[in-house]
């Protein structure tokens, strides 16, 4: 039922082609998902389309679960933006560029909702 | 606005003045025969007066200069100097930052610069640049010496096509003068490897160096172009290549002036007149160089002065650039253009005890000591290749001192006694031969001696006035006087307008772009044309529509017109 | 009806320059040539009407005039000790220059939306250098490619058919034929199914594996264990023969090397193994650039102060240092009292804490779109779109400067004029 | 001898820069003449007196001045720049670029420095009793040549880039480093009493001696054997053999 997965984010065309659309249901549903392999979704025991937590040593967000057959075992990606930057590790490491890529994580199943952009964002008001 | 200066101690070569007491008029930023009585006054009070400095070689911006600041943010921290309410922040020593390189020249009382090489397809960039460069008149020179069109042309002959291409690229680029840097071996860099030799063929394209030499001076002359094809060299950064340099001013003998001026400018000799066949026994064959020079009335060069310390090389000659990456062990910019050149950028540390930095030393300056008319040898470091542009004091004071080069001599690696003369050269040049070697001469080479370089009426109000009084020193000796005089100037006037005051930028006007319109046959450029839509439909990786410089990029432009073949009416 | 043709487009890095605009009574009816992405940037979306200001960061905005936005904007900033100006990318090199401008005045630091994509290559550029060429060179010569941690399927859509995989050139007339495709990346993404080899390195190990690589390339493949972060040694030592053996070699890199584990010391390390390669072979690297303009912001930045991003004029002197001075840097130690956010949306593409703290301070945005960033202002200028509603320069990832071209009327004022204005009204603030 | 004692007024929440906090530049001063002593606070010049008490005994040289900083100075940058002799203790934290260039005397800290500790130091002494952060003891961006000489000891942990681009001196840290010590090494000595990562890539000179565990091992080593180092035997690396290296790496 529990995940432990590195978390990379990074971009994708639909997260692109909605960039300058951030308060549009088109751009979270473009942004604000998981992707893991169908073996590991399978250890989730849920399937695509469901919402998952993902936590971090950061925070923790919920988002869609998604299929990528691309992704090796163990390796979550989310598109980057708000809801995969909720989770991902602030420190810059002398270098100034925050850690986007290779975040320890451990994802489930939940009940929550996705939260929309502005609710996100509110929660750090 | 009119301003006179009185009572200075004058050198203009160019109208035979050589250390006379002449007042200067000035109305409307030029030179002027007389002032009202309401004109400001300037008491040069005995000082050195001289037209403002004018430097025909030095890469001041662009591309390649942009990928030095980059690349060395070590460097950029050793220059800093915060704003000011004049002065934006200056950065940088060897790669400045725009703003340092428009004051710190004008400290120096230079008033007009040429950077030394632009591909077309880069030259937005580097007038992006230029436009933020502050005080000083530029302009640049443009690369034609690796480009497809040029090789084409020259290998089917089509001198009329070649003579379009050339005023149509230097349209393009808003360049004032056709830059060839080791023909071919850009090209041939774009697969890693170089030519030898003037006559090694370019691959695919079936030219020779020589060939593209010889064309490129025609097309320059077919055009009245108002500076000379400039020429770097084939071979350079090789032990051996003053014979490669000699061949090729040998070439100029192939082609007419179409003006009073050389054909051919040989730039930044330090770097090409080496002896020698291997770093072991590398030497000085500057004196083969000078002697050539001497003896040739159509050929002009720089020296391209080595400064001890920190130096940042750049050029188009990629090939040479990726040679001392790898000898250096240094960080290593390369920057192909495509269809038209290559540069690369690498630093260098210029130590005494290295014997081949002590020989390269003392070759710029045997290069300005035996050429003997110094119209014939131009002062440059070829910043920041030999050093950067400050150093030019350092310079003239090497020049004007035998005492301060033998002192200096004493500190250096023993191979500058064995492998060059300058041990034993006497030579010290005065005031008017320095002003010939950074004003009227390279004024001269360039083409711009109606405006530039001199003080006579009609000339640009640009002018400095420098804190020695030439009847009471004796440069042999007080060589550290001449030195900090030169580097900060007591009086700048550019246009008509005082921008240096003892040695402080005081007021910051945007300097003009020179460019060259060359007018040419209607048909030629039709016919040019047709190649260059189909170079741009299968290779370019841009449109051809915009390819252009456009014209927001130069808002401060000086048009020289130009087109000497008989040009149809439509 | 007009017909522009040659246009730019204002998405990505690539910066195409032969899109067709069919501009139909100011409107853009039809764009062609471009890209998904580019289309629906072009074709544009929901836009900020007006001037918005509020007090407190949870009540409403309330809609106000240029002026008056202007006005408190400038008072935001020159009342602050530690202002941050930042974003960039999404404007033109015309803003950039006034934008630097203005920090100076204000003694803020400027940073550009490099700090969470390419900056880390330039961090490795001040180590290495960086051995490259236009994209021209590379679609001419390139019988090699490869694509290590980036995914232009996704992110640069038209770059493998006009610049590399699949573009014909002088030398390259077979196109994709003629070519050998080599993806690295730590998943199987689009961009790896079209490779004629993928290499699947364990995420956060690009660095082993460039160092094997290095070390095999110059003769010491006995030092090279079995398998390097997860790549057997048989197709490193296969992928060196293949790179050495090339013609012309070109080696594209994303955020798959900028933002794992060695982070700059990645490129670092690829530059060297670029570096190594040219005494075999012609080899050049290339950063694959997000957005359109980034390029130029540190173009523009590193001619006007020596240093390409991330400059801090607190002391009238530029000074630089990523991991000190680098926008997410000082949001995180809660130091920057005040923030611009323009042309760059921090609020989205920051980190939680990094957002947080922008939440707890007067923060101004200029802006065309409404954004989680707008969400945590107190002053929102809505401004017209770069290269869509007004021309201007911009850098493609290759370092070529391009005018973009003004496709239609734009309703609101440019950046450059709200950023002089502010500027203005900044000086007059402080008594100047 | 004189005594310099510092201590801040009130919680600093932007970062100072406090070049002037040496004792080359305090030595001799009356309290006075140190408070009206140039400091900034963000884009905000003030003096040393607005943001800290400054308490004097004695009057004395550099190399017998001692300076004594009580609290917290986890938001003061740059103190004991360029320092080339005298005491400087610090009971507390410290923010970047503790020490940086410093060419003598001694630097001792009871908690933790912040990145850049050390940066491009040529002589003295460095001592964090506290963790270090990253680039401890490194170069400047672009700079072939980190720390020079000198001596740093950390008794916590450091992070990534330990010693980067060092050329001479020596780093010893009692606890693990993050990723990447002795990168570029071209001629210091590190001491890693604890854990690591990727130690000694581009190594070319010098010696980096780990006594924990190597986490992942760069590529670019050749192992020579094993050697006793003073009692204890340790497993010889040679390299980066890329640029045919002649540094030395040993892991126990």
């Amino acid at each position: 039922m529990t995940l432990n997965a590195i978390l990379i984010t990074g971009r994708t065309i639909n997260q692109g082609a909605t960039i300058e659309n951030k308060t549009s249901l088109d751009y979270q549903e473009a942004t604000a998902y998981c992707e893991l392999n169908p073996k590991d979704i399978g250890i989730l025991g849920i399937s695509p389309g469901s919402c998952v937590s993902v936590t971090t040593d950061h925070g923790d967000v919920v988002v869609k679960l998604k299929e990528n057959k691309g992704n090796p075992d163990g390796l979550a990606f989310i598109p980057m933006g708000p809801w995969a930057n909720a989770v991902v590790n602030p420190d810059t490491r002398g270098c100034g560029m925050p850690g986007f890529k290779g975040i320890p994580s451990r994802i489930e199943p939940t009940e929550k909702k996705v939260l929309s952009m502005k609710e996100l964002i509110a929660r750090y008001k | 606005m009119e301003l006179i200066i009185k009572n200075g101690t004058v050198y203009d070569p160019v109208k035979g003045i050589n250390g006379d007491k002449t007042d200067i008029s000035i109305r409307d930023g030029k030179i002027v025969d007389k002032v009202s009585g309401k004109a400001t006054v300037i008491d040069a009070a005995g000082r050195l007066v001289m037209a403002g400095g004018v430097d025909a070689h030095s890469h001041i911006a662009g591309a390649k200069v942009n990928v030095g600041r980059i690349m060395r943010p070590e460097d950029t921290r050793s220059g800093i100097k915060p704003r000011t309410k004049i002065t934006r922040p200056f950065t940088g020593y060897t790669v400045p930052n725009v703003y340092a390189m428009g004051y710190r020249y004008a400290q120096m009382g230079y008033t007009t610069v040429f950077e030394a090489a632009q591909a077309i397809m880069k030259a937005r960039h580097t007038h992006e640049e230029l436009e933020e460069i502050p005080i000083i008149d530029k302009g640049a020179l443009t690369l034609f010496g690796s480009n497809w069109p040029t090789m084409d042309f020259v290998r089917e002959k089509d001198m009329d096509k070649l003579a379009a291409y050339v005023a149509w690229g230097l349209l393009a680029s808003r360049g004032f003068g056709v830059k060839c840097v080791n023909p071919g071996g850009g090209e041939m860099w774009g697969f890693g490897k170089n030519v030898n030799g003037l006559d090694d063929v370019v691959p695919n394209f079936d030219v020779t160096p020589k060939e593209i030499i010889v064309s490129l001076m025609k097309a320059n002359e077919m055009l009245g172009l108002p500076h000379s094809l400039h020429l770097h060299c084939n071979n350079l950064g090789k032990p051996g290549n003053y014979k490669t340099t000699i061949a090729s001013m040998e070439l100029a003998n192939q082609v007419k002036a179409s003006k009073d001026r050389q054909v051919m400018h040989v730039t930044h000799l330090t770097f090409n007149s080496w002896g020698g066949t291997n770093w072991g026994d590398f030497e000085s064959k500057a004196d083969e160089v000078a002697n050539y020079l001497n003896n040739n009335d159509n050929v002009t060069g720089d020296m391209g002065q080595l400064i001890w310390g920190s130096a940042t090389t750049m050029t188009a000659d990629g090939p040479v650039q990726y040679a001392n990456a790898k000898l250096l062990h240094a960080k290593w910019g390369n920057g192909d253009v495509e269809l038209e050149d290559a540069s690369g950028v690498v630093p260098i540390y210029y130590v005494k005890q290295i014997s081949v930095h002590a020989i390269m030393w003392a070759i710029g300056l045997e290069l300005a000591l035996l050429t003997k008319d110094p119209y014939k040898m131009l002062l440059t470091t070829d910043h920041p290749n030999g050093g950067p542009f400050v150093n030019y004091p350092e310079v003239i004071a090497l020049l004007m001192s035998n005492k301060k080069r033998q002192e200096e001599i004493k500190t250096l690696h023993e191979a500058v006694h064995a492998r060059t003369k300058i041990p034993e050269i006497e030579r010290e040049l005065d005031f008017g031969e320095i002003a010939i070697m950074t004003r009227a001469g390279t004024a001269k080479v360039l083409g711009l001696l109606d405006t530039k370089g001199h003080l006579g009426v009609g000339a640009d109000a640009d002018i400095s006035i420098y804190d020695i009084k030439p009847d009471q020193i004796d440069p042999s000796v007080e060589h550290a006087k001449i030195k900090s005089a030169f580097s900060s100037a007591a009086y700048v006037i550019k246009g008509g307008q005082v921008v240096v005051k003892d040695g402080q930028i005081t007021a910051t006007p945007p300097g003009r772009t020179y460019w060259v319109d060359a007018s040419v046959p209607r048909q030629h450029t039709n016919e040019m044309m047709k190649d260059i839509v189909k170079k741009f439909k299968n290779y370019y990786s841009m449109q051809l529509a915009n390819y252009m410089v456009q014209d927001e990029y130069v808002t401060h432009a000086q048009v020289v017109k130009a087109g000497a073949i008989p040009v149809e009416v439509n | 009806m007009t017909v522009i043709t040659d246009a730019l487009c204002p998405f990505c890095g690539c910066l195409c320059d032969d899109l067709t605009i069919v501009v139909e009574d100011n409107k853009i009816t039809d764009v062609k040539q471009a890209c998904k992405l580019g289309t629906a940037k072009i074709m544009g979306h929901h836009r900020i009407k007006a001037p918005m200001m509020r007090k407190d960061k949870n009540s409403e905005f309330t809609e106000v005039s240029y002026e008056e936005a202007i006005n408190e904007a400038a008072k935001i900033l020159s009342n602050s000790k530690r202002p941050l100006l930042y974003g960039w990318a999404s404007s033109v090199c015309e803003a950039h220059k006034k934008g630097i401008l203005l920090a100076e005045e204000l003694g803020a630091i400027i940073d550009n939306t490099a700090t969470v994509c390419h900056a880390p290559s330039t961090l490795a550029v001040h180590e290495k250098g960086l051995p490259s060429a236009t994209l021209g060179q590379i679609k001419n010569r390139a019988d090699v490619i490869v694509f290590w941690g980036s995914n232009p399927v996704h992110a640069h859509p038209r770059h493998m058919g006009r610049y590399s995989v699949f573009a014909k050139g002088l030398f390259t007339e077979k196109g994709r034929k003629g070519r050998k495709v080599i993806v690295v990346d730590v998943r199987k993404t689009e961009t790896a199914n079209m490779a004629d080899e993928f290499v699947q390195v364990q995420q956060g190990s690009d660095y082993l594996v460039v160092s094997a690589l290095r070390s095999i390339l110059s003769g010491h493949a006995d030092v090279v264990p079995d398998t390097v972060g997860g790549v057997p040694k048989e197709q490193l030592i296969k992928i060196v023969e293949v790179l050495k053996t090339a013609k012309f070699v070109s080696i594209f890199f994303g955020m798959g090397l900028t933002q794992s584990k060695s982070m700059y010391k990645n490129i670092d390390n690829a530059i060297s193994l670029t570096f190594e390669l040219n005494s075999f072979t012609k080899c050049v690297i290339t950063p694959m650039r997000g957005h359109y303009n980034v390029t130029g912001f540190g173009q523009v930045c590193a001619w006007e102060t020596g240093y390409a991003t991330a400059v801090d004029f607190a002391r009238g002197a530029p000074y630089y240092n990523p991991g000190e001075t680098a926008a997410n840097d000082v949001l995180l130690r809660k130091e920057t009292d005040a923030a611009m956010i323009i042309a760059g949306d921090a609020g989205a593409h920051f980190p939680a804490d990094s957002v947080r703290h922008l939440a707890r301070i007067p923060v101004v945005q200029i802006d065309p779109y409404w954004n989680p960033t707008t969400e945590v202002s107190n002053v929102v200028i809505p401004v017209a779109i770069c290269g869509v509603e007004v021309a201007g320069t911009a850098y493609r990832m290759d370092g070529v400067s391009l005018r973009m071209r003004k496709m239609v009327e734009p309703a609101h004022p440019p950046d450059t004029e709200i950023l002089e204005k502010i500027t203005e009204r900044v000086r007059e603030l402080r008594g100047e | 001898m004189q005594t310099i004692t510092i201590k801040p007024k009130k919680e600093i929440k932007i970062s100072v820069e406090a070049e002037n906090i040496t004792p080359d530049k305090l030595a001799g001063k009356t309290e006075q003449e140190i408070q009206s002593m140039e400091a900034w606070v963000g884009n905000q010049k003030t003096t040393l007196g607005e943001l800290f008490s400054i308490r004097v005994e004695g009057s004395a040289p550099a190399a017998e001045t001692k300076i004594v900083m009580e609290g917290d100075f986890a938001r003061v940058k740059r103190i004991g720049e360029g320092m080339t002799s005298g005491l400087l203790i610090i009971n507390g934290n410290v923010d970047m670029h503790l020490g940086n260039k410093m060419s003598g005397g001694n630097i001792t800290v009871k908690g933790n420095v912040d990145s850049w500790a050390g940066r491009e130091m040529k002589g003295g002494e460095l001592i964090i009793e506290g963790n270090a952060g990253y680039y401890l003891g490194a170069g400047y961006r672009g700079e072939s040549c980190g720390m020079r000489g000198g001596k740093i000891t950390v008794l916590g942990n450091a992070l990534d880039f330990v010693g980067e681009h060092m050329c001479g001196g020596e780093i010893i840290v009692k606890g693990n480093t993050g990723i990447l010590p002795g990168l570029s090494n071209n001629g210091g000595k590190i001491v890693i009493e604890g854990n690591t990562s990727r130690p000694g890539s581009e190594m070319s000179k010098g010696t980096i001696i780990v006594n924990g565990t190597v986490d992942e091992m760069m590529p670019v080593f050749k192992l020579e054997g094993n050697e006793d180092l003073g009692g204890v035997l340790y497993k010889k690396y040679t390299g980066d053999v890329i640029s045919n290296g002649k540094g030395l790496l040993y892991v126990r």
